[in-house]
């Protein structure tokens, strides 16, 4: 309640706008991976909107995130179009990166999204390199990148924290804890837990139990993000979450790796349901307010999705594009 | 004899191994689940049994995703008395585990004067041409062969998948292992008893007199339909070899074959610069020089990273038509691209 | 103009880049204290003024022992503003940041449609034939040329170090440099002013007429010295090509030559499966194998790994001799193994 | 005192041996690098004597080591011979390691020395495979590495502490925090302190504050070694300690890094004498008897250099043997 005070009613109804964009994003792209339109996979953020939207919303213009592969939620967060978004996934011309990425690569440097990343843990030094920019550059600005559980595991983060800690950058490192990398449980491959591993490198460790409510999170990484623009250098945020999707749209694992009374107390704890009534508790807005929103991001996708099944798919030679800044020189590459 | 598909010839490989010997172990990724199929589970792509009720958790082992930090383990293992196999599931990812594979796996051994032996198999999966974007495409053999101290594998059929595959486990080396996964669903007759193939023998997949044709991995398949059609289509009698294993090259079968033929076809998946056919062309350039009477084409992928669309993507790869077409060209049925402009 | 070594010339033009723009910084392991002889100090190796003074430590940092990340956050940096310059120091540590190379400087630009660009550059020396040992004595250059989207350049004396280095961080895209310390000490007049040499220019270090010899980083000025002997001994003409870049890689140029020399030596110090040589004899027996007099010579580091001890080391690379033999070799002057014993 | 009482005097005595064959033989190599008899550099253990010694000590025979590039003290503390150390230093047919490895990359396989690794941290995960080994196999041994506060800061190390804890490998991690890194001192480019990294992955961390003393750091290691024995899993044991030379033979820094009164206050703390006053005050030995000792291993050490000398050098086809089991096939190499 305390915390309402300090947040305008726009950014408030603005989180909720974005935590829907986000789940009917990633509905509508699980069903065209079912479809067969988008080849391949998505990794939907389902149920971590919250987590995604409350730490995304925290920072200003100007600052850089990374992700990983649970990616479309990320530049949504930011601020994205859908429709160039959409387009990316299907692989058409007018996608972000002009369909060379796909859903695993978006990137929207428009929005500050500076990429995400199909390797695990691989993008996080580069929200260093982007607090390292700020700091030299004496630009103010803060970087943030996003990984899982799982990508926790990874060296390089903990060579990224010592480094950012050592030198004192604006840099964010935020954990998605949904519990499970793909099949495997967190606690059956991970010593001790997470957010302790911020002490031993010299910076703050926090974790948001309630990783489910947007304020909640919005509120550990704000405080991070003045945390990194005071020079006080970085923070580590740990966010509890839980994906309620399988790792995977079509993904089908073999083994019951989630226990079924532990799936329905966390979907009984939707991010979007939670925001909702708390907005209407608080008066920000009424339940028709919010229901026209819902109905306005409806739309939103259904037009995301038409302009990316007008738009034409990449001319066969925009794959020998943008390897190098230098004018393209088929030749030698061949 | 049973059909097998490429995928579960390499699941039969590794069970057969772990029934044969207590000291092989696997570990990696998501393996209890048999998320990538090669470690049991009716239900899923490899053929037989769940690994870990047959084996137990001690030998099927989920890691956390430390990609060096297994490799490294894996290799201390094999080091002092297991036999480890590390499914690394995609080949992008051995990148994370480069240093472990290069400066202690390769060079352990001989740094060490011959004091250890590293019996351990590094599996990985090369996902191409499935739209899975640049993270996840690549198909990084060549680097590791030119990494003294490692062995490559790289088969292109079920058949050897398994006898590879149950070499690699019973070498005292450490062993890579390169599966394309193109091929994953191919099927074939293969042997069900243990067996094993050799390392360092090519086969030749299709005699002929013409032209030789090497196709490495998922290439293969491709040149040996480019061969039949040649053949059908003009009487080109090619000769089609499959490397097989990458370290140790079986150079000699490819030479001895361009001496019959004089003209040399290559077709890998991996990219143009330092690949295998490369050092395939390279050999050939210096051995059978006089033997040639038409310049060596490589079909590879070009310097270019992978992109997502599929309307961009399939371009890259060399195709059973690309293959045919520089077969007629080296067989002079096909002008160059030069003699069509000076003609 | 003044008399430079090859690696005052690195530092020298390390020093002109960061006067010229604000932008670029050093980030490495012990690189303040100029331990590795690029960062200024006048006592040590390069040659001017001390860098922390003259740049501050925002500019010239210190980092841990972290190559991964180092390498992560200086392509971080590039992508926002800044035009990094990272010391790797041993080119046997570039594993350790393979990742970062490979995942990330190299696919970004391509992946993310334009949208960023890299300009960082990654020094490494390939310290070898010093008796380091295994562990830091590698020359992994053909490795990245497998990997499309960085380029790479391999100076071969003083004043190329220069220009080459300050085209390289004057460039958006990421480039590696290969230095080569065998050659650290060698003097040549250089010019002072600023000046970048473009990439994919092959540089024709001699002229000649019989055969071509391609000479790559440290075995280049090797090649000069077995041109002349083969001259003064036996009056073959040598035209010797530094092709400087790898990636680029001039190709052009060398097929140019052969087809007027009909004769082709390489020599480089690399391991020699999948080397950079095996790339140009693959790319001359496709365009110019009709030129072709003699087979094609390779001469590099076998495939072995690098003993340390005195009585062992120097063997495995290629020497003025080496060289010489096999241009005498492919004239025509010494027979091939198989020669004599056929006679 | 206490500890005294667990050790037997020749456990005590030996300690002191060991320490004084690391210095005597550390103090040789670099002679003879000067002299030009051992090509390139070697970095020595001077000052480290306890740390290393206390450490391997602590060990049982069938246990296992991996070190780094400060690597002589290491098989010497597991009890090597020196001959064929010092042959190796040089070069010789009769190396440990047939002249192959050198001074980075000594390994003592009868005397449970895995290797010592030229590249840093490299060796780390080597150590957690041994460990993995005698779980999988249900040996009785425990795996140590060694490695620096420099190395520290490797992710690889991060990853390898991670997994032991989550397999509860019998392994210890064992930081040599000398407080350089090279020309680099360990609090510019380290957050926080190494120990407290210990905590976030689950496992003890331990600090040896007074790492001169070899029976501290013998008691933190035997502890360790017990705990993994016990199937309890890994520790982390920072040593603090000090080196007395340069970072290795014939290197000159242009700049000061290591303060003169930090040097000499730490060069007042010499483990060997540290430990020789107090073996003649607990009555373990008089003084000549510990001086006879001393020159017992100066004659070694004597022995040694004479072996390396008489010894031949490596046949040239050497450098084309182990690099596979296989036979050695020249052809394929070429
Ligand atoms: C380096 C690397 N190793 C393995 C993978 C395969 N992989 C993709 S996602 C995933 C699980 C990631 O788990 P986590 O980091 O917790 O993220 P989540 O999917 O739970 O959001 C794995 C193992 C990868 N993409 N990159
Ligand atoms: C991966 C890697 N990076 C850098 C180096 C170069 N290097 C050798 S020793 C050293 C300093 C190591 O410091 P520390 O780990 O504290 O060990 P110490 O020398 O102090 O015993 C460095 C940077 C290396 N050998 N390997
Ligand atoms: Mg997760
Ligand atoms: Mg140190």
């Amino acid at each position: 309640m305390l915390r309402k005070a300090d947040l305008q009613n726009n950014t408030l109804l603005e989180m909720q706008r974005r935590m829907i964009r986000i789940r009917l994003f990633d509905e509508r792209a699980s069903k065209m991976v079912k479809r067969g339109y988008i080849p391949g996979t998505v990794h939907t953020s389902i149920g971590q909107e919250a987590q995604v939207v409350g730490a995304c919303m925290a920072l200003r213009k100007g600052d850089h995130i990374t992700g990983n592969h649970r990616s479309h939620g990320h530049p949504i967060g930011m601020g994205s179009p859908l429709g160039p978004l959409m387009a990316e996934l299907v692989g058409k011309a007018t996608g972000v990166c002009r369909g060379k990425g796909g859903s695993l690569h978006l990137a929207d440097y428009a929005h500050g999204s500076l990429g995400e990343s199909g390797i695990t843990g691989s993008s996080i030094p580069i929200a260093v390199g982007a607090g390292l920019s700020a700091q030299t550059l004496g630009e103010d600005r803060v970087a943030m990148c996003f990984f899982g559980d799982g990508a926790a595991n990874q060296g390089v983060l903990y060579e990224s924290m010592n480094l950012a800690s050592a030198w004192k950058l604006p840099v964010i490192f935020l954990c998605e804890n949904n519990h499970y990398a793909l099949s495997t449980p967190a606690h059956t491959v991970t010593g001790g837990r997470i957010v302790d591993r911020a002490a031993g490198f010299g910076m703050p460790g926090v974790r948001v139990e309630n990783g489910q409510d947007v304020l909640d999170v919005h509120e550990a990484v704000a405080e991070a993000a003045a945390r990194g623009r005071r020079g006080d250098g970085p923070t580590l945020v740990e966010v509890m979450t839980y994906r309620f999707r399988e790792h995977s749209e079509g993904l089908r694992i073999n083994v019951d790796y989630r226990d079924t009374n532990e799936r329905e107390t966390w979907l009984a704890r939707d991010p979007i349901q939670m925001h909702r009534a708390w907005l209407i508790a608080e008066g920000v807005a009424t339940e028709a307010e919010l229901d026209a929103l819902a109905d306005e991001i409806a739309q939103e996708v259904e037009d995301c999705v038409t302009f990316t099944m007008e738009s034409p798919d990449p001319e066969p030679k925009v794959a020998f594009e943008d390897l190098y800044t230098d004018p393209y020189d088929m030749e030698a590459v061949q | 004899m049973s059909v097998m598909t490429y995928i579960g010839a390499i699941g039969a490989a590794q069970q057969e191994a772990m029934i044969a010997d207590e000291r092989v172990i696997i570990i990696g990724e998501d393996v209890e689940a048999n998320v990538y199929g090669t470690t049991g589970g009716g239900k899923q792509r490899a053929e037989k049994g769940d690994f870990v009720e047959q084996f137990g958790h001690r030998r099927i082992r989920n890691t956390p995703i430390s990609e060096e930090a297994i490799v490294g383990a894996a290799i201390g293992a094999a080091m002092t008395g297991l036999r480890p196999i590390v499914d690394l599931s995609y080949s992008s990812f051995l990148y994370m585990a480069m240093d472990q594979l290069v400066n202690q796996a390769a060079k352990n051994r001989y740094m060490f004067g011959g004091q250890s032996s590293v019996p351990v198999v590094f599996r990985s999966a090369m996902f191409y041409g499935l739209n899975t974007g640049a993270h996840h495409s690549d198909r990084p053999y060549p680097m590791f062969m030119n990494v003294p101290g490692l062995k490559i594998i790289a088969p292109a059929s079920a058949s050897d998948a398994k006898g590879l595959l149950r070499q690699a486990i019973d070498s005292d080396d450490p062993v890579m292992s390169f599966e394309a996964v193109p091929l994953w669903g191919l099927k074939e007759e293969v042997d069900d008893t243990e067996y094993r193939i050799p390392f360092g023998k090519a086969r030749i997949r299709r005699e002929g007199s013409d032209v030789t044709v090497v196709g490495i991995s998922g290439s293969l398949p491709l040149a040996l339909k480019a061969a039949e059609a040649m053949a059908e289509e003009h009487g080109i009698s090619c000769e089609v070899i499959d490397p097989r294993t990458l370290v140790p090259l079986d150079t000699a079968t490819i030479v001895e074959s361009v001496r019959k033929t004089g003209r040399l076809v290559l077709a890998e998946p991996a990219h143009r610069a330092c690949g295998a056919t490369a050092e395939i062309a390279a050999t050939v350039a210096e051995e059978a020089q006089d033997a040639l009477r038409a310049p060596i084409r490589r079909l590879t992928a070009p310097n270019m990273q992978i992109p997502f669309s599929p309307a961009l993507e399939a371009q890259l790869y060399p195709t059973t038509e690309k293959i045919a077409a520089a077969i007629r060209q080296v067989a002079g049925l096909e002008k160059t691209a030069e003699e069509r402009i000076s003609a």
